[in-house]
């Protein structure tokens, strides 16, 4: 990790913490002070001027500390609101699908209807996704939309939001169960001593890596195709992995807590409960694995070779 | 070797009036219910229901009629289980004095106590929660510290429980008591019949991570119960306690338990589904069938007289693999997005988020196996 | 089990185990001694008058047993053809698929084109099955075809004989997992004391017994709605749910027993390398999952389980 | 907590004329080969493939030029094992060599040892197989009872080595002998680098479920080997055949042994497949992407000089799971009658038979897991 990121790890880590169960209004406030929301635009614009791999930190963080606010959406619009020249006042949101975390926080959202991305406002309402958090449906004024002239992958960029996010809960998750099974005795010695328990916590630890890995091959990408769409085969494959990840890993977890995994006081089900969301945001497993089984046809047997080591072999 | 014996199943020949009638009852008491309490209906408590299922004969359905009950058929009663899980009904209640308790008084309870809570059990009207888990025991029920000392005015208990399902709207406790000082692991315990109402009882809710209240811890600060209420024989508690949990193999509700979901997947689809959505509806069916297969099996072995302890253990342990992952199966077919609001999207967040609970039910997949295993000769 | 299917189960486990490592010819010589072609051929015309749970009992024998001979294609062809009214000189076998178990030992074989079952011969290429079993193409002289008036389920019935065989295989393999267990040691005591070699073995035992299940179901809709394709319901989820107890049994076997189940000199490789072909054999996943998706669609939720229940209710 | 710190892997910039080089050599070597000789290639022994391999530069890229070698990068030879695997080249013969045996004689062995052998390593022409595993030790390895004995003339060896990859086509095996009489487990156990044409080696094939010949057992009676032949120092065995070990974690191999399979399955289906085919190529894509990320970053770490034992065992047990699951899932859906001969049923079959002996590669599954658990601090 270049420094640069590692400072920035630190930052979002030690916020995040401290964000922990406290409330969305106050979020908004040390967010934004902490300049997050301008991580993507560059320093030329008084942003950070980070790339995409910064990115995938910072979620990877919101995901670990299971932020309860629509950081990625709004980075994103942020920076997507910068592509087309124009900057936000109140909070905007960038929408992927048709309901939006916190959509009855925002001021505007951006949001792509016929190949066109806007910007643009409406009635909401009130949802909420699995884990309980605000999740809304909004009817959008189209008549006062403005169109951008910018493009943008914005159902893809959720996907990797959500990819890197995914990524942090569930080394969360892992943590929490070394740490409960370490401290728990059954029949005289510490959980963690039980071979079965060993082998569940390991194979949660080979799902994590899978999303961990997968979440910075597809910010890789990023940085090197941009969020116009050409990084799809590479957030389309993290989608699909880290979905897997999430049905197997939460299942992991909480086998290995057993019933206190499920009580309201342990912290556990605030990550999985937003895995579990997460699995159907920014597409579900047949809609990439349809996408990516048809781009892999198109490419046959030995384009598929050819086009996984073209994309990131130099040049 | 033949691990898993096949016994038919000969069902009762008035197999389909008995799910007629009960339709008809499900269709009259739970017209509007919203679908999602149709989900893991199995730990939905509803009194009301509890109470009318009691009036028309569906509670004790095997019990002697001197108890209230209605000396019917093991396989009748399976019948009426299968419906009422089917569809989705709230049994949460009445469940375990239905299924547990009621047995286990039959078995080991003296007359007396057979007369003060089997009526009542078989009405509906009266519900029974178990007192094994302590803090600390996790799978390891025989680490049981609770005591229960004897006096000449009864019985003095003290200590907690934990994980105590319905505490709350239940009227008595089986408990596993440990009533020989300084005994050691499964000897030295016996089980007490406790009424929830005696002084010195504390019932605290455990809030589980919906905010609901399912779980209870129990404190017991030198409860004082008649000598009567000694269930069994004085010692012999932990043998009572594994046949009480023996009583749990029963059942269709492994399988049964979500098909709530299953069923409203399949009505909102219609017949021109996609591929991959009628291709993973095929999946949960054949594992459906074939798991119904196998728990009928098991209740016909039951049935006969013989305890299949193996394969009530394999039913168990491949239900609950089938209902932990039933809602992840759907997700990652169905297109929708879970916050619109519909009954379907609420239906599959709920049991998306129940869902790894399902490998803790009747034992964790590690005990269920290790039973397996043991049938196996290999420990 | 009713007393003269224990008979024929004790007949059928000697027969089976006697004939291991044995010549084709040999086979074809005791097992028509023995009289098991004409297991579901009517006393009346000197069959053994079997039932489809009979039927079941033996072919999970020939499973355990990996007899190499193509008994069951064998048993339903002597019975349709007693069906049509005809009588056997040769050997017949039913085919269901374009490939056929033996096919070159066959006289003659029935076949379903065109909805109807016909009764031909044709010229063979010789093929194997993945186990290295004979399994050829036949190009059919439809010139010569003898129609025969009947109406089966072929593609089905192969299907059920695959479950059969499939539930007599797993068991098998089951216990030469606990005898192989048993005996090697590691690490100072037998391998079957592991905790995690118990729990694979406990699932394999869990697989094994969904298969024998789902066997006697599929039996059971044979002897009540005949083998005309009406039982194409339940033979198809059993088939399904074969497919994946050998997908998951076999892999489960071979694990605990290391590198010597891969011997040839051990037995295990002749149960899995058979079941890896039958998951093809009478239709693979795919197949079966779309009709029977289809199927349930056409029920609607609460059609499937009236359908279900009334399926086994007497009446 | 970040079990698998991605280390970001900098492809040298040589990358795509690295692997057009290759794929020239192979397009020039393996112009009509069998299809089903490329699936599981990894095991599949062509020496004259070794050999041209070897003369082309593609064997001891690392090595010092004075051994033969080609003082190449880390991820450039990343770069040819990856191009091999995925063409499913035969690279099966000296595969041991160029992977474990000639690095360890880099790190342990004598100037003598590496002039001897390390040339003809790198020229494809030695082959090396490793002596572990004996008759009853299965997992545990340190159950060695294999002995060396010093004499004057040298070392006396006896015993017996089972389950030895190649030994009927290698010219040296790397074993582990106990050189210290009566010690116990790890300790007392050396290394001997053991020429396989001396007199008193008897080396017996083992078939098969194939009728074919891979594995050896191979006998030692009272086999005379110079002082020359210990490889490091006596006593240290262990942990250097730990460190032989270890030198497995450096490949691709893990997930693209059986590439062979996939893109002849792709290149067989065509844009307009069935929707549940077209899933299930995508579902192992996206496996696949993820494993090579992974893959990626363990190489690009020991490039850097740290040695990745979680990260890399992580890897391991999540590739010897894709392989062994990849022709299954591709059974489960591919329309085809096995027996019909044609190139892909052929290539299906092979890879469904071989595929459940994948849980086995580099340690099985509970080991792998128990590397992993142990690096996490749970043993």
């Amino acid at each position: 990790m270049s420094e640069n990121r590692e400072q920035l790890a630190e930052m979002a880590d030690g916020l995040f913490a401290g964000l922990r169960g406290g409330e969305f209004d106050t979020f908004q406030t040390q967010i934004g002070e902490a300049g997050f929301g301008l991580l993507l635009v560059p320093e030329s614009s008084e942003g950070f001027g980070g790339d995409w791999g910064d990115l995938a930190t910072v979620m990877r963080l919101a995901g670990k500390h299971a932020l309860a606010w629509p950081l990625g959406e709004h980075i994103l619009a942020a920076r997507l609101l910068h592509d087309a020249g124009r900057h936000a006042d109140a909070l905007t949101l960038l929408a992927g699908e048709s309901s939006i975390p916190w959509g009855r926080e925002a001021g505007d959202v951006l949001v792509e209807r016929d190949g066109q991305i806007l910007l643009v406002s409406g009635e909401v309402s009130a949802g909420e996704s699995p884990a309980g958090e605000p999740r809304d449906m909004v009817a959008y004024d189209w008549d006062r939309a403005v169109p951008l002239g910018i493009e943008a992958d914005l159902f893809g960029l959720i996907a990797f939001l959500r990819v890197c996010q995914t990524a942090g809960a569930l080394d969360a998750a892992l943590e929490l169960a070394i740490e409960h099974t370490g401290q728990r005795e059954q029949f005289g010695r510490p959980l963690s001593k039980f071979q079965s328990v060993q082998q569940s916590i390991a194979l949660l630890a080979v799902e994590a890596a899978a999303a961990n890995c997968a979440a910075q091959g597809a910010a890789a990408a990023l940085d090197r195709f941009g969020h116009g769409g050409d990084a799809r085969f590479e957030i389309g494959a993290a989608k699909l992995r880290s979905n897997i990840a999430i049905k197997v890993g939460a299942a992991l977890a909480h086998q290995v807590h057993g019933a206190i995994g499920f009580t309201q006081d342990y912290p556990l089900h605030e990550l999985t409960r937003r895995m579990m969301g997460w699995r159907s945001e920014g597409g579900n497993d047949a809609y990439w694995s349809a996408r990516l089984g048809a781009q892999t046809l198109e490419w046959g047997g030995q384009g598929l070779w050819d086009q996984i080591t073209r994309r990131t072999d130099p040049g | 070797m033949q691990t898993f014996a096949v016994h038919p199943f000969e069902a009762p020949e008035n197999a389909q009036s008995i799910r007629s009638d009960l339709r008809a009852f499900l269709a009259q008491h739970q017209p509007d219910k919203d679908p999602v309490l149709r989900a893991n209906c199995w730990t939905e408590f509803d009194p009301a229901f509890s109470q009318a299922l009691g009036a028309a004969g569906y509670l004790g359905m095997l019990w002697p009629s001197q108890y209230g009950g209605h000396e019917r058929l093991p396989l009748e009663r399976y019948i009426v289980l299968e419906e009422l899980l089917a569809a989705g009904a709230p049994v949460g209640a009445h469940w375990i004095a239905d299924r547990q308790t009621g047995p286990l008084l039959l078995r080991y309870g003296t007359e007396e106590q057979r007369e003060k809570y089997l009526p009542g059990f078989a009405a509906g009207t009266m519900y029974a929660c178990i007192g094994l888990s302590e803090p600390g025991s996790g799978s390891d029920l025989a680490s049981v510290r609770s005591s229960a000392r004897k006096t000449d005015a009864g019985w003095v208990l003290s200590g907690q429980k934990v994980w105590t399902t319905g505490a709350h709207i239940s009227h008595a406790m089986l408990a596993l008591m440990r009533s020989e000082e300084s005994s050691e692991r499964q000897s030295g315990l016996s089980q007490f019949l406790i009424d929830l109402d005696l002084p010195g009882i504390t019932i605290r809710p455990i809030i589980d991570m919906f905010g609901t209240h399912h779980f209870n811890e129990v404190f017991f600060d030198d409860v004082l119960v008649p000598h009567g209420a000694l269930v069994g024989k004085e010692g012999e508690g932990w043998k009572q306690a594994t046949a009480e949990l023996a009583l749990e193999r029963s059942g269709p509700e492994r399988y049964l338990s979500s098909h709530a979901l299953l069923a409203a997947v399949i009505d909102s689809l219609g017949p021109d589904a996609s591929a991959e959505v009628t291709a993973t509806i095929g999946r949960l069916v054949s594992e459906m069938w074939t798991l119904r297969q196998m728990s009928m099996s098991v209740a016909a072995k039951l049935a006969s007289g013989v305890d299949p302890v193996v394969e009530a253990s394999i039913v168990k342990d491949l239900g609950n693999t089938f209902e932990q992952e039933m809602p992840l199966a759907i997700q990652a077919v169905l297109d929708a997005d879970l916050a619109d609001g519909s009954d379907l999207s609420r239906l599959l967040a709920t049991l998306l988020q129940v869902s790894p609970s399902f490998s803790l039910r009747g034992g964790t997949r590690e005990i269920l196996r290790g039973i397996i295993a043991r049938g196996l000769g290999l420990r």
